[in-house]
């Protein structure tokens, strides 16, 4: 739990002075089920990244090379501290590529 | 005498507020305090309507509407009714708008002989001036005739500063025309 | 003058990556505001102003001490978004022209509130500030219902929802009136630019958003986003997407634009799908009988048709 | 007749009003009409359309959205004026909480006047006493120029960054609102030198984001009201030296509380607003029917100057207080007698406190009314109920 300081260390009127301080609020313990995505089969449509309410899933500027030699120059992955598990990344996938799995499994 | 209160009696859509004002305005640009308000009502046009004016040397004015008024002005004619007169000082002014004379209009309406009288046609100066039964500025000229409250020339510029152009051309003339042809008929001494 | 380009999208490959409205916010798991927020702030880019009314996403994004909200942002309550978007885009226009702020700088001022912010209690000041042409965008989120304070009718809810004070027994059967037509009072106001939106369809919703924010300096722009609700309409949370797409798809929520009074349909649907399929995947209809259902895809045909009627031509046709 | 007022000119207090807030510069003006407060947005629309006050005019829908829009605007670093009376001030209600809360420096002038039902058009203060615990500064003008001149005054107080709250301006509906008398206007520039434009220290700017109204938990809520009492209670000595700093600079000042005509006054009565400037003028003749009274006008009123309160009265053995509003079934059943008695009970002040609810409605009160009260003040008889004068039994 955050520090709860004396009203007078507090900007008036309820005003958030450093807003994105919200990467303080983890949210990612909500979840029961986590995505796990195949990298082999993702085709990189980005529509997961699209979907997700929470920012979690993240692109990232990593280069990936399938086993039927497929060059990728992004990949994607999952931001634990803030996916609240709904699993809508993995209903949207086109090509089936992410699963729902148990938080204790992953 | 450190108070002049005025009462004016018209109805509503003649003016009556407005005459108030703008004698107040003008004794106020000649620095004096004075203080002009309506009775306040939510009537509209044509409903019987009266306006308070208070010229004074003294910063500290009421704001109570005035029962015993030093002038009472009358700018209806459906107004000149001993009712209407009700609370004017002895010694008083009554200033009314008609084509009577004053000593017509005090046997007219039976009216005790302690009160100054003073009239003026100010219906046919408004409809010749302004086309149109507003008879407030006109009345202002005899006002000024009578009490010499202010000057004429500065109830002409306070009228010249709020209808602009040609209306407040025409509004002079109405107040010069009123002032020139009101007949006054003092009793006794007063003011 | 602006130099700022307002995004639009030929495929998703052309968002940008930056988020502005970031994660740690406290919506439900599945819950696609937060979606339709991430898209609409990539679209406004940071010289922009949110106004927010009273609602779900105010409350779950702006728990003090924190905020996820990287551009400026608004509210006061809940019937006001549009006054108060008045008053910021009053202030802007002001300050500006009096030298107080960067003539150059187009800050842009877009109000975001729920159906009950909108079409219940926020309506007049929608309307007023739809009616003085104000330049501002105003993004409706639509989950048919109060669900920030636990899912009481509001004047979108649809027909047939069960919602905790339409519920359905003997003698009520849920929501037994039909839901506001918004945008069509919004176009009544006349103003550039009024849409339909739904986030199962991103380059559909992405580049209405920025055609209302390109119109502003002719004067305001609506734009009514269907918002599945995992929690009011009772869903697994991983459906929201594909129910909205349903929403679309069996002609309950029509897409359309209309562009200086120009209606258009945005993503005609030559095959329908029955409202069955839409219906049932939520709870919130599960009372409904066979019966009950047919006269929804009743109501929704005559709609269909209505959309046709004006569209000139079929746009939506008839069931597959 | 004496040649007292220079440079004076003849406006009504709302037009004063317009004309303070044309002298201030004001950036943004949202308002909706409402008797008896029409005439001031009137002339403001006038002011702008001739190009006399250069200024964005939100002709809202409501008052709701009047004050909501006020409040926005001057988040965002404008400075914003609103006015009201009455009804519409009762439909701002939430926004009148909500613009302290979020410590927005509005400025609203409310011409005040009874609320319904039944419907009455006229003046009593059941408007603004029902916004007394909203969290505003609250400076009650008892002539035309008292309003212009405080009107200056609030915005120097309302944007101090120790202050950051809204101040409404209470007069009188109709019986000032309306009423004709000398004004001194002052130079723009001048004024402008004296309360010159501060913008909120956390303006909407997308160069450096804030979020503005967010939802506070438990946890931090009542940090944030307490900040409001600190910040109310602190305005005090501010409100104070900006009035004598106004003196300094035009000649005219007011102090926190008036007394006038009572340092040698056994008895005084406590009034506000129009009643005050009535009473000024009848006290001498008052005194002369052997009446030892004298007035205490109440002019800052949240906050209340509880110091100066004890100073003018501690002296004293009758202290009749008139309300022009009701607190129904309270102890004493005028507002302001009510928290005059929690004063007393504080400071420890012996006074014979006469609570009088009188002029509700605009019912008439005159000069034998005034020294009929006078007398009630003089005689110093206790009287435990509120006296309900001048109604028909």
């Amino acid at each position: 739990m955050e520090k709860l300081v004396s009203y007078t260390e507090m900007a008036p009127g309820g005003i958030v002075v450093n807003p994105g301080n919200s990467l303080e609020y983890k949210t990612g313990d909500w979840k029961v089920l986590i995505p796990v995505i195949n990298q082999e089969t993702c085709t990189r449509c980005r529509i997961c990244w699209y979907v997700c309410p929470d920012n979690a899933i993240i692109e990232l500027d990593k280069e990936y090379t399938t086993k039927k030699n497929r060059k990728y120059k992004v990949s994607y992955d999952v931001n634990s501290d803030f996916c609240k598990g709904c699993g809508m990344c993995a209903q949207e996938c086109p090509v089936k590529a992410i699963e729902m799995v148990p938080v204790e499994v992953a | 005498m450190t108070t002049i209160e005025i009462r004016w009696h018209g109805r509503g859509g003649q003016g009556a507020v407005t005459a108030g004002e703008v004698l107040a305005s003008g004794a106020i640009i000649e620095g004096k305090y004075a203080l002009a308000f309506p009775e306040f009502g939510a009537e509209r046009r044509g409903a019987p309507v009266r306006a308070y004016t208070r010229i004074t040397d003294n910063p500290n004015i009421p704001r109570t509407p005035i029962e015993n008024p030093d002038v009472v002005v009358i700018l209806d004619r459906s107004l000149l009714k001993k009712e209407y007169m009700e609370g004017l000082k002895k010694g008083g002014y009554i200033i009314a708008n008609t084509p009577l004379k004053p000593d017509e209009l005090i046997k007219k309406i039976d009216l005790p002989n302690s009160y100054n009288v003073s009239t003026v046609d100010a219906t046919s100066i408004a409809l010749k001036w302004l086309k149109a039964n507003i008879v407030n500025t006109a009345i202002l000229g005899a006002v000024i005739k009578t009490t010499n409250l202010i000057k004429i020339d500065t109830i002409i510029e306070v009228l010249k500063n709020r209808f602009h152009g040609k209306i407040g051309e025409s509004n002079a003339m109405a107040v010069k025309e009123a002032y020139d042809s009101t007949l006054v008929m003092k009793l006794q001494e007063a003011i | 003058m602006s130099e700022n380009k307002i995004l639009r999208i030929k495929s998703l490959y052309d968002l940008p990556r930056d988020e502005l409205f970031i994660s740690g916010h406290g919506l439900c798991p599945g819950c696609t505001a937060g979606t339709i927020m991430r898209m609409l702030t990539k679209v406004t880019g940071k010289d922009t102003i949110i106004v927010n009314a009273t609602g779900c996403v105010e409350v779950s994004t702006t728990r003090y001490p924190y905020s996820n909200w990287l551009v400026p942002w608004f509210h006061s309550a809940f019937e006001n978004s549009g006054a108060s978007a008045s008053g910021i885009a009053a202030a802007i226009k002001a300050m500006k022209r009096k030298g107080l702020m960067d003539k150059n700088k187009d800050v842009k001022v877009v109000v975001v509130a729920g159906d009950g912010g909108t079409v219940d209690i926020g309506l007049q000041s929608l309307s007023g500030m739809l009616e003085r042409k104000e330049p501002v965008m105003y993004v409706l989120y639509d989950n048919e219902a109060y669900m920030n304070t636990g899912i009481q009718r509001s004047g979108s809810t649809p027909h047939g929802a069960w919602t905790t004070t339409t519920p359905a027994g003997k003698v009520w059967r849920g929501e037994w009136r039909d839901k506001k037509d918004i945008a069509g009072i919004a176009a009544a106001h006349h103003i550039p630019y009024v849409a339909t939106a739904n986030p199962a369809y991103p380059m559909d919703m992405i580049n209405k958003f920025a055609r209302g924010l390109e119109v502003l300096n002719e004067g305001p722009s609506f734009i009514q986003v269907l918002m599945a609700c995992t929690t009011g309409w009772r869903f697994d949370p991983a459906l929201g997407i594909t129910i909205s797409r349903l929403a679309t798809e069996t002609g309950i929520f029509p897409l359309y634009e209309i562009d200086h009074d120009n209606f258009r349909v945005t993503f005609p649907v030559m095959k329908r799908k029955p409202v069955k399929e839409y219906l049932k995947l939520q709870g919130r209809f599960a009372h409904l009988t066979d019966d009950e259902i047919n006269e929804i895809q009743k109501l929704v045909d005559q709609k269909v048709e209505a959309i046709n009627k004006r569209a000139g031509k079929t746009v939506i046709g008839p069931i597959a | 007749m004496q040649e007292l007022v220079k440079r004076a000119i003849p406006l009504s207090t709302n037009h004063a009003i317009a004309n303070a807030v044309k002298d201030l510069d004001v950036d943004v003006i949202s308002a909706y009409p409402i008797t008896p407060q029409t005439t001031v947005v009137e002339k403001i629309s006038e002011f702008i359309a001739k190009g006399e006050l250069d200024a964005e005019y939100i002709h809202v829908e409501s008052e709701h959205s009047a004050l909501s829009a006020a409040i926005s605007a001057s988040l965002t670093g404008a400075r914003a004026f609103t006015a009201t009376a009455s009804q519409g001030f009762a439909l701002m209600h939430e926004m009148l909480h909500i613009a302290s809360g979020l410590r927005a420096p509005v400025v609203m002038s409310v011409a005040m006047r009874s609320l319904s039902a039944p419907i009455s058009i006229w003046n009593d203060q059941s408007d603004l006493f029902n916004a007394r615990d909203s969290g505003w500064i609250i400076i009650f003008a008892h002539t035309a120029q008292e309003a212009y001149d405080t009107v200056i005054q609030s915005y120097k107080i309302a944007e101090d960054h120790n202050v950051l709250l809204p101040v409404m301006v209470g007069y009188d509906g109709y019986v000032m609102s309306h009423t004709i008398e000398p004004v001194i206007t002052e130079d723009k520039e001048k004024v402008l030198k004296f309360a010159p434009k501060k913008q909120y220290p956390y303006k909407l700017d997308p160069d450096k984001p804030v979020s503005i109204g967010s939802i506070t938990p438990p946890e931090y809520y009542y940090e944030f009201k307490y900040q409001q009492v600190k910040a109310i209670n602190g305005s005090l000595p501010i409100i104070e030296k900006t009035d004598e700093d106004f003196g300094k600079t035009f000649g005219r000042s007011y102090g926190l509380m008036e007394c006038y005509m009572c340092e040698d006054a056994d008895s005084l009565i406590m009034t506000n607003a129009s009643y005050a400037s009535t009473l000024k003028a009848f006290l001498p003749e008052i005194r002369k029917q052997g009446l030892n009274v004298g007035l205490l006008r109440l002019r800052v009123y949240r906050p209340f100057p509880l110091q100066k309160f004890i100073e003018y009265t501690s002296d004293k053995k009758n202290l009749l207080v008139i309300d022009r509003a009701i607190s129904y079934g309270a102890p004493y059943q005028g507002p302001l007698a009510n928290e005059i008695s929690g004063a007393m009970v504080r400071s420890g002040l012996k006074l014979n406190l006469i609570s009088v609810v009188t002029g509700i409605g605009q019912r008439t009160v005159e000069f034998e009314d005034f020294l009929a009260l006078a007398r009630l003040a003089h005689e110093g008889r206790k009287h435990e109920e509120t006296i309900f004068y001048g109604v028909r039994e």
